[in-house]
């Protein structure tokens, strides 16, 4: 299945090792990704900077983005061995956030020269924090309805309205955003424009979600101010990168749900300590063992998917519309796992916060009521399901007839 | 519904319309807000006391109504429609359970009149590890003294006297325990769904013996469970009632949401289960009412399907609402948080399933 | 909850039990019906007929249908001690069929006096049976675009067309029968007409079925005559009635879901032959022990609501549109346990014929095959969920807005 | 789909073309109604072993081609779709593994060639009991002699001969039985799938051993649950496409049903179970062909996983299709009995699952 010969790929490793080795700070070893969320709010430390700066300056956190921009340049089997190189030694990638998973290869895919020369190499080197603003309070599911409106004022668009679920808004330095150029059409009248957080017109505010804080926030925009060269695509034809763009979301969204587990210890060790094992080794609890040997099944034939599509595609990383089941598919399964965490950790798995629980137990609370957001968010169960009837099924609508 | 009596329908039209005017999510959630010691509103507290809600199932002579199971999970129902926090379950439920059907007259006469009244409140103190085990007793009674840890105690922090059960000559017993004994440690658990519980520790504390053993016991909890499930058909229903009009009201892609198909049959199956475990829930207080032979099944019946319910009802609650429901200015959260905590307190479904399939003798 | 008093009560059910001594046949007691599907055939025994005879004269087949038409004429609290009596003697109910379970209670509501007093009592005595021609092969659960044609002739109706389903149309000596007198209009457009089966234009075609030969067929009309006299309710106003008469055939079927088993023994009590106990008195195999249990509280939920819908209607026997959610929940969990009862049986569960299988288990089998219609005859699983949504949860139809 | 070598791209293509055009469902419908002995259409099967199908496994030394399980798992993934009958699994695939990982260099030269060119039948006789329970052998052998029933055992009645399982010493070990020898009876069982099976008496028959006892018979078994399962990958694939034109051509109600919401998302799960279940039974089929130490727990997974989906796309099939389904002029019944046999064999679902979780340590 590989799809490059044997030599160049051992001389390939043992660069990337020996880089590794020399740039890699051994005190981050094992540790996680200062960007992931639970851990902002702190400054980086020296070794988080410099870590950040030699792959940003490599391109080997975009590995397969082009080199021209900041990319790394790299074919996908040489992405993987990078990859495998930083798991190896114990090393997170610091570029990361939606920058480099949504925004980054759709404007790659749309934008005109210019934009990609200013915007794509800061997110290679992990300098510039991008947000989302494309949900809005009356139109979940159905994106399209948004009504944040941009008018035309020559050189730039003035914007208003009200963004919600904006991810990381309180961090982010730029927002890629739709918006409302033309009030009598749905689809056609929505364009995609870029903006800078940091100007006056832009008011954030966090939103306390059922598991406490969280990095989501309500954006208002009062007169904000989108200059004319960050229009991305042609006026009123925002919907087709949009549409895009969240194929990009879903597919980062799918393997975050094949890796998340219920924070620290998988749960069949969980159950194991918890529910403890019969004398004939099985769980003791047979209803809950058979409730998590099929899910563990389900999940295991999931990851298989997920390589097997990987496979199939031959490192071309485009998302196809086969990642709709993979998210329903995924996040169910994960949302069963925190149900089942709960239900094995019994009443330590109902805290909220004190010392009678254990920070496994209080973690699994939390996930579990964050959890709930993966069939909503990214485009809900519902929407994923009319997708896959629809585009991949070939399922008709219903006609007006009757 | 069950055909009701007269008395029992005055009774729920009663806790309805107190329920609704001064008791609404509102109320729970300002108690939340202001992190309420005990996990309750006194103030509410003393009003549903002098309404008589809580000596529903207590004697005449001890200054209760006598009005029975069914009834009281009447009330349970409407409290849990809003997720009215109160001791009614701990307290005028099991408490009082464990007196009546084990308590000398002297432990009636000094104990049942105040439950009633609604001046003391009695807690069980049962489980001893993460899950609802009640033959794993590892407390211990000697020489009228009682040691051991309880956990999870519902109720805890508000409790004047714990009903126990502890091991005494390898015999599990019911013991009444006073929380002010010098013997009583307890400390305040802070629980998702913000009810009020705690850890206990009893070391060496004072214990009087209830009569009926490990019998008893069961007992005891099976009328627990059977109210806890009143209340949760309650909380249940006005989630699903929330929810449908969430569905007849949210617009999305020019259209009502509740008009899309996939949604409709999802609802139609939550209202069938939703009668399924009506039915459940008051087939198990009427049992009990009855004191028919068969009240340990039809409890664990009604306990694991209204488990299996509630947790349907509060996922497809987030779910429909989409993101509102995420927020925690929604109240989806706090049907979520007290679903889990209901389904796991008393034994959750696969515990009353394995029940249930063992009384079948399979 | 009682509605009547103590007394009365004693003296009936007295009078009864001696009734049921004096007449019924010994040598019939704990035998099945011989209306019973499987049974037919068979020419029925002297003992069978003095029974039905018997039985018919009382009118306590149809115990609660009114006395001037050959009904019993009993209170609901009456009929139910009947049915007692019956149950204690070992005795079946000798009168039934689609006479008894959809068309009478239909008729005695819409019907003339003449048509009551022409078609009541022959079913009340047992000796007429109809069958029901509604479905059609174009018109399977959109009942209402049925196509067979009943031509005015004056005082008769010429009807052409075909019908599908027709159970028990091979012994039916009438039919009640939906027929169009209207191609203008769809539900306006369709009468309710009565006709004789043994007539020339009638031709009856058993359909195999997957469980094998089957009560059900397609019934062919080719100028068929149904008398003027004969047409119940309105021209065109037939939908009605049919929808009234729906009601009461889900209703049928819910109590019929309630007695299915898997033909004999329970299946928890085929699970402890097939599968044994373990040690601990448990299942051998808790993987089918949850299920199996998950399966029984649900089964009896479902027959505790059974119990309570007739309680709290106190005895009034016509059907609420909560027989929509009866008839999905309970043909469900039946099927489950067909589903279950193979699963129990393992490889003697998959037998066709033959003397390696026991009769219960070639009966498990078919009754597994035949029960997958009970989600699809008699309203579909899914056309009672739009009406559990629609009429009772009060959700509405997509507008004809994009 | 996995990535095929050309030779396994070939293979693919030769298969399904073939069964469109030579073994649709209609000549699955003619075996049964023609009431078939073996339960498989002889001449079809004379053609699959002409094409070299039964030796995709073997050697080439004895006849074969040595493709692999991946590659027997395309073949039999496309006969599956349309429910052709044959020996291939019980002898191309079962039979052949237990000589090639057991039999000696005598047994191989005996059978393989026969095998590999359909000459000879073999077939696994294993079960004693209603359950697949393989580590249950009550059949015993001395001097070399077996005697022992075994039951349900596929293509039973077209057998040349037997590998069965049996205890000699106390412990298992697979042998060799003719089944033309005196000591064997067997008679047909007529399956509600029509496929061909019998049970099998043993009476003293001349028993040649295998090398490789108890686990020899695991690895054979599990290759034969892999090679059931791409079988079945194909059958419930059918199912759905079957259903899913169903749905894109049924009027009702004004509208091609398929355009109805509750529909759609229920044809969108079965499609996310059938990919899921797609790669458990290739990654199953390529652990066997890579030796690769985790077979049993992917075999598991596959056949528990398969079986699932199976057992929900027939389901869907029939209720789909409506009264149409229900009748015997249409093939979903076909799909129904097929997939409830295919479940059982080999071991369910439960069976599967409770292995999985074994292996893992729970």
């Amino acid at each position: 299945m590989a799809d490059f010969g044997g030599t160049d790929v051992e001389t390939f490793r043992k660069e990337v090792r020996e880089w590794v080795e020399a740039n890699f700070p051994a005190a981050l070893k094992g540790k996680p990704n200062p960007m992931a969320r639970e851990e902002r709010g702190s400054d980086p430390t020296p070794d988080q900077e410099a870590w950040r700066k030699a792959v940003g300056a490599k391109g080997w956190g975009t590995p397969t983005w082009p080199k021209e921009y900041g990319g790394g340049g790299l074919s996908p089997s040489q992405a993987r061995i990078v990859q495998g190189e930083f798991a190896r030694a114990g090393a997170y990638n610091p570029i990361g956030g939606m920058g480099v998973m949504m925004f980054g290869p759709t404007l790659l895919e749309y934008g005109t020269e210019a934009q990609k020369q200013e915007h794509i190499p800061p997110i290679c080197r992990g300098e510039i924090a991008w947000c989302q603003g494309f949900s809005e309070p009356g139109a979940g599911s159905d994106l399209a309805s948004l009504q944040t409106k941009a008018e035309d004022k020559g050189d730039h668009f003035v914007i208003n309205g009200q963004k919600i679920w904006t991810s990381g808004a309180q961090w982010a330095d730029w927002c890629f955003c739709l918006v409302r150029t033309d009030t009598s059409k749905k689809h056609e009248g929505i364009s995609f424009v870029l903006f800078t957080m940091h100007q006056p017109g832009v008011e954030v505010r966090p939103i306390p979600l059922i598991a406490g804080s969280s990095p989501f926030c309500e954006t208002f925009f009062t007169d904000a101010r989108a200059e004319k060269k960050d229009l991305v695509g042609p006026l009123n034809g925002g919907w087709t990168i949009a549409k895009r763009l969240l194929q990009h979301e879903r597919n980062g969204l799918t393997g975050a749900g094949g890796g998340l587990g219920s924070g620290g210890k998988p749960i069949e060790t969980l159950a194991k300590e918890y529910v403890g094992l019969d004398e004939d080794g099985r769980l003791a609890d047979h209803d809950l063992r058979t409730r998590l040997v099929t899910n563990a099944i389900n999940m295991r034939a999931f990851q298989q998917t997920a390589v097997r599509a990987m496979v199939e595609a031959k490192g071309n990383a485009s998302p196809s519309s086969a990642t709709s089941i993979m998210k329903n598919a995924g996040t169910q399964l994960i949302q069963e796992r925190h149900e089942m965490a709960l239900e094995i950790m019994g009443h330590q798995g109902l805290g909220w916060e004190g010392d009678a629980f254990k920070a496994d137990e209080l973690a699994a609370v939390r996930g579990w009521l964050f959890g709930k957001a993966f069939t909503i968010f990214g485009g809900s169960q519902e929407v994923q399901s009319n997708i896959v009837s629809k585009r991949i099924l070939g399922l008709p609508d219903l006609t007006q007839s009757k | 519904m069950a055909v009701l009596t007269e008395e029992q329908s005055m009774l729920r039209d009663a806790a309805k319309s107190w329920v609704q005017e001064k008791s609404p999510v509102t109320a729970f959630r300002k108690m939340r807000d202001s992190g309420a010691e005990l996990g309750y509103d006194v103030a509410a507290w003393n009003e549903m006391a002098e309404m008589g809600w809580a000596g529903v199932i207590i004697p005449e002579e001890y200054g209760g109504s006598d009005f029975g199971y069914l009834s009281l999970g009447l009330v349970l129902e409407e409290l849990g429609r809003t997720l009215t926090a109160s001791p009614l379950l701990a307290s005028g439920l099991a408490g009082a359970s464990a007196l009546i059907l084990g308590g000398s007259d002297t432990q009636k006469s000094t104990w049942l009149p105040k439950v009633a009244d609604g001046s003391a409140v009695v807690a069980l103190a049962i489980d001893e590890g993460p899950h609802h085990k009640p033959e794993k007793v590892d407390a211990t009674v000697s020489g009228g003294k009682l040691t051991g840890k309880k956990v999870f105690v519902l109720e805890g922090m508000a409790a004047d006297v714990f009903v126990v059960s502890a091991k005494e000559a390898g015999a599990i017993e019911l013991y009444l325990v006073k929380a002010d004994d010098a013997g009583v440690t307890r400390s305040k658990l802070s629980l998702a769904d913000s009810r009020g519980a705690a850890n206990v520790d009893f070391n060496g504390a004072a214990a009087e013996k209830l009569t009926g053993g490990a019998e008893l016991l069961e007992k005891v909890l099976d009328r627990a469970r059977a109210g806890l499930s009143a209340e949760m058909l309650g909380a249940a229903l006005q989630a699903f009632e929330i929810t449908l009009d969430y569905l007849k009201t949210r617009v999305q892609f020019g259209q009502v949401i509740g008009s899309f198909q996939a949604l409709q049959h999802r609802a139609a199956k939550m209202f069938t289960e939703l009668e399924l475990s009506r039915s459940a829930v008051e087939a198990a207080l009427t049992a009990i009412d009855n004191n028919a032979p068969d009240v340990p099944e039809l409890v664990s019946l009604a306990k694991a399907k209204m488990g299996d319910t509630f947790h349907l009802v509060s996922n497809e609650m987030v779910q429909m609402h989409g993101g509102i429901g995420m927020t925690d200015a929604h109240d989806a959260g706090f049907y979520l948080k007290r679903a889990r905590a209901a389904e796991a307190a008393f034994g959750n479904q696969a515990f009353h399933r394995d029940r249930y399939a063992k009384i079948q003798g399979y």
